[in-house]
């Protein structure tokens, strides 16, 4: 079953695990903005209830450094790039896509519009789509948060926007108190929740969007298992990208490939045919 | 403290960490009670024991994440861990059965380094964790344990020969007035206090972990204005 | 401990379970339109990691024949009532505070502004809390969405526009698929997803919302036990209400009441108590 | 169909289940195969049978929701119910050892009216579990049952005397030609032919159930253009 499998942003570093990195279709940078950033304050992560909460706020070195030695040194293990970029205005999305622009490293932009981590930026997604593809010729993944109340119209409006494909989704907001003191676990405060439990939520997403717009979607969220790849096939992506499952099992990519290529055996024939036994069943977009 | 500290952002460290790392399913020997903690016995299977002061990732059952644990011990054929249930997910440990299996990923980190002149290893409660293994390494050199109560005190029997205070009193009376290279594990208060008494000490740290190998930047601890991840620059800075 | 226990909109029955809704401190009625409405075509549940699915559709009576024979009914049980109610449009919030402005037995009036089983209301949550104000003098409570990006936000206006308190949450829309057709397990595909994997996210709104705002807040989400309870007091709500928990346990009220009990011998002394302890950590609103 | 059918929504019925159920926590007795379906036996403590053709809801260990099971047997001071392991719920149930505990609420919903005259059981596969009480209570009636296969109808056994077929051959072929009251239970596609051919014919409907007591709307199904639900008007209809 040929399904690309990728690292979610965030969920590995190629460097540090480049033996990890190679088993991958594509490495995925953890988030870039124009500036470093220190990020949060410890404590940033909490298992709570089936969920990883994490407030890492996107620690990174900024554009410039990534762009010069990072970049670099990922191209050279031979795996395909794709650079998530983020912040806090129009600008600072442009100003990454334009310093990406000419760097052939570069095979895709992902835009993280959805970070929980960090304050919420004061222009609409749609916006920061705007000023990406005004930056840049390179394909742009809009990566999507799964809370908001309609994502199947704000992939309307994304792909409208110049977006070549989605990304879905990124990590809901969530709070775990420390039991003795009542207070919460991470420092502060709420944290992006990401894990199994997130995989309904979703799969909702992707079912939403793909019955929505025609754009390709890298399916993120709880994957675990060459079966939720099938799910996530079934509701409409075309990849996945895995998160979580890697921080508990740096072996899971060749792994879940294993699992997928023996449900294939099961008859599971290809990615193609799982779509389209899911979306005979179209009208159900409805909700 | 000692070892290279990173700059900042990804990229910054050149520890390979899957490099030395394997991932295996382990059999549970035993897990045995030591005062209050636990004493989980796994085979070992394939996997190295790697330099003390190192860590494992143990999958820890009906958690979604692993937990990082100090080996504790390294008996022939054995990886052997010392817990204190303080969660979810240490008392799912300490609750295994001989014959259950469970997911390691190992041996993780950076351990303390081994060229020493005048050792003293210095504990505090489940801080005594990585010393049974460092004694070993070190030929069985002084060491100060101080734990909470007589109860967690019993714990001391894993560590032949050391000197124990139980509070009120505290270990850091017990640091040596001569020249020593001290080694020490324990609650951040204690290392602190540790360092204070001992610029050089080589000192294991803890931080919530998520993976162990520098994937998810969840296990940062300040080191001059930076964070850096304990996971690949430490846990023994 | 003095927390008053709810059941959530749409998760109990009280004239075919009297005896469970004895045991609550107020029966929330399931949402009701100013039309009859069918609801959605079965199946309408499944159960899928921890969450369930469920997508009814909002079936009920209407609001006259709510008033004119269930409401009597209801008030015959000697609890107090709370009416939710729904709709598409700012009209239809409308009509039925009317309706119900002048029924002695609706003691509150909750506006169900997010259900995700039924298509979107074109105008906006603020919109329909104003319309809501103009029709009633009776307490409102805006019933909100954790699908949305910045619920904080979201309570300051709906507090701006004149409501009297927060039910948070309703559902995350989730998907669940068959694992031998691959077919969603719902008639309408997606469906809201609800029980103890929705508590975090739950949390986290209500935190977001307690520094924000000033209302009461009644916590909604996953809640199973006393000790979840004790969590939501601690993350600024003043009440709870069971939902998914009552299906699975329908004696959970005194069961959850009696776990309260035993936590105040524990020396949680007074919801009161909860609070302070955990907003010792107020700078924690940050995130 | 039998029942007074709900107008709609709220308060349209009568019917004060926990009125005459119970909740208690039971203690499993034994799990027995029956060819590929199980026998569940628990203690019956407090809690009374019922009518045939009611249901209770067990308990799934690791699930959330209990999931609804017809009563198959009342032998003195048991509960037992047939099952089969069709998915994550009734495969936990399916697993559960002597001894373990879980809570049952019942009984729940409109069992099959006794007061016939010439009754005649139809079952199709996991439709027989209410059987063996319902022919008991009716003295041992007639019988026929229709199963997938020659293991599925190992499950007979629980119904001495019963007429069987096994497919391509249907249960709906046996059905008598005289007059007779049926009362049926089985797949949705087996309810409609027997219908078809006895209008007049009790039968017993599945739906998805997340409470069984009236509060989810659920486990609607359609009856005469409305949604009523199963749990309280049913799931005899
Ligand atoms: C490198 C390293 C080696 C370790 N070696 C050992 C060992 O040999 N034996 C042993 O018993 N423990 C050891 N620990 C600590 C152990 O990993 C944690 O106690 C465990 O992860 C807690 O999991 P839990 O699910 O039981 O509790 P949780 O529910 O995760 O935590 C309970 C409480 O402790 C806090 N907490 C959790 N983990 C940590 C942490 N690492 N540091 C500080 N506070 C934390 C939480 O915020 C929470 O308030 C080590 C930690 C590290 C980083
Ligand atoms: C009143 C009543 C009495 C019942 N009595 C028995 C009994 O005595 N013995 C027995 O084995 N089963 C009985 N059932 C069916 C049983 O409740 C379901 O098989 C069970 O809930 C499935 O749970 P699961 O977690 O194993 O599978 P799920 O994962 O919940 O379901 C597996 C598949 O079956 C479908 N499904 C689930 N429940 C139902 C249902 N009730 N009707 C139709 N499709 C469904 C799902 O959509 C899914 O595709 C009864 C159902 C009802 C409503
Ligand atoms: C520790 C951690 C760090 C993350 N950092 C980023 C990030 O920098 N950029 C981003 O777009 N998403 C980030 N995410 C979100 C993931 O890419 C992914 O969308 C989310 O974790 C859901 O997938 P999962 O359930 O498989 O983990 C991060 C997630 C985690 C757990
Ligand atoms: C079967 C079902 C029906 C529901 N119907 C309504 C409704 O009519 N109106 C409403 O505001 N919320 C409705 N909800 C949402 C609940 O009131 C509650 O917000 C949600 O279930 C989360 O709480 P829980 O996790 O405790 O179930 C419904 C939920 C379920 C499960
Ligand atoms: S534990 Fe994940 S980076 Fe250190
Ligand atoms: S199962 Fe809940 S109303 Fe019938």
């Amino acid at each position: 079953m040929n399904v690309p499998v990728l690292n979610a942003s965030g969920c590995l570093d190629a460097l540090t695990a480049p033996e990890v990195a190679a088993t991958l279709d594509a490495f995925v940078t953890k988030t870039v903005t124009p500036l470093p950033r220190e990020g949060n304050p410890p404590p940033r992560i909490a298992e709570v209830d089936g969920w990883m909460l994490n407030s890492i706020g996107l620690q990174n070195p900024g554009i410039e450094v990534f762009s010069t030695s990072v970049l670099p040194r990922l191209q050279d293990l031979g795996v395909p790039l794709w650079v998530s970029v983020g912040g806090f205005s129009s600008s600072d999305y442009k100003t990454c896509c334009e310093r990406l622009d000419d760097l052939d490293a570069a095979q895709v932009i992902e835009l993280n519009l959805s970070c929980p981590n960090v304050d919420e930026a004061p222009e609409t997604v749609v916006e920061l789509v705007q000023a990406s593809r005004s930056a840049t010729s390179k394909p742009l993944y809009a990566k999507l948060s799964p809370a908001t109340p309609d994502i199947a119209e704000l992939a309307r409006s994304v792909a409208d926007a110049g977006a070549n494909g989605l990304s879905l989704v990124n990590t809901l907001r969530g709070l775990a108190l420390d039991q003795a003191t009542l207070r919460p676990r991470l420092a502060l405060g709420t944290g992006g929740a990401s894990g199994p439990a997130l995989r309904p939520i979703a799969l909702a997403c992707v079912y939403a969007c793909a019955n929505a717009v025609e754009l390709p979607i890298v399916g993120i969220g709880g994957v675990m298992s060459g079966a939720d790849v099938i799910d996530f096939i079934a509701a409409g992506a075309s990849a996945v990208a895995l998160g979580t499952v890697l921080f508990a099992d740096p072996l899971s990519p060749a792994r879940i490939r294993d699992e997928l290529e023996r449900a294939r055996s099961r008859g599971y024939s290809s990615a193609v045919e799982i779509r389209r036994l899911a979306h005979g069943l179209a009208f159900a977009s409805r909700t | 403290m000692k070892g290279q500290h990173a700059v900042l952002g990804s990229g910054s460290s050149q520890t390979q960490v899957l490099g030395t790392a394997r991932r295996e399913r382990l059999t549970v020997v035993d897990n045995e009670a030591v005062g209050p903690y636990v004493l989980l016995r796994l085979e070992r299977s394939g996997m190295e024991p790697g330099v003390p002061g190192q860590f494992f990732m143990l999958e820890a059952p009906g958690q979604l994440l692993p937990r990082p644990m100090s080996l504790c011990l390294a008996p022939p054929g054995e990886l052997a861990f010392l817990l204190e249930p303080i969660g979810p997910g240490t008392r799912a440990l300490a609750a295994l059965a001989p014959q259950e299996r469970i997911y390691v990923l190992g041996p993780l980190g950076n351990g303390f380094d081994l060229a020493v002149e005048r050792p003293v290893l210095v504990a505090g409660g489940i801080g005594l964790a990585p010393m049974p293994y460092l004694s070993e390494a070190l030929g069985g050199p002084p060491a100060l344990l101080g734990f909470r109560s007589e109860r967690h005190a019993e714990a001391a029997r894993l560590l032949p020969g050391a000197e124990v205070v139980v509070e009120p009193r505290l270990v850091t009376e017990l640091l040596p007035g001569e020249p020593s290279d001290i080694l020490a594990c324990g609650p951040e208060p204690m290392l602190e206090a540790v360092r204070e008494l001992a610029p050089s000490a080589q000192l294991a740290w803890e931080a919530p972990m998520a993976c162990g190998y520098g994937a998810c930047y969840g296990c940062v601890v300040e080191v001059e204005g930076r964070y850096i991840r304990l996971c690949i620059e430490g846990p023994v800075l």
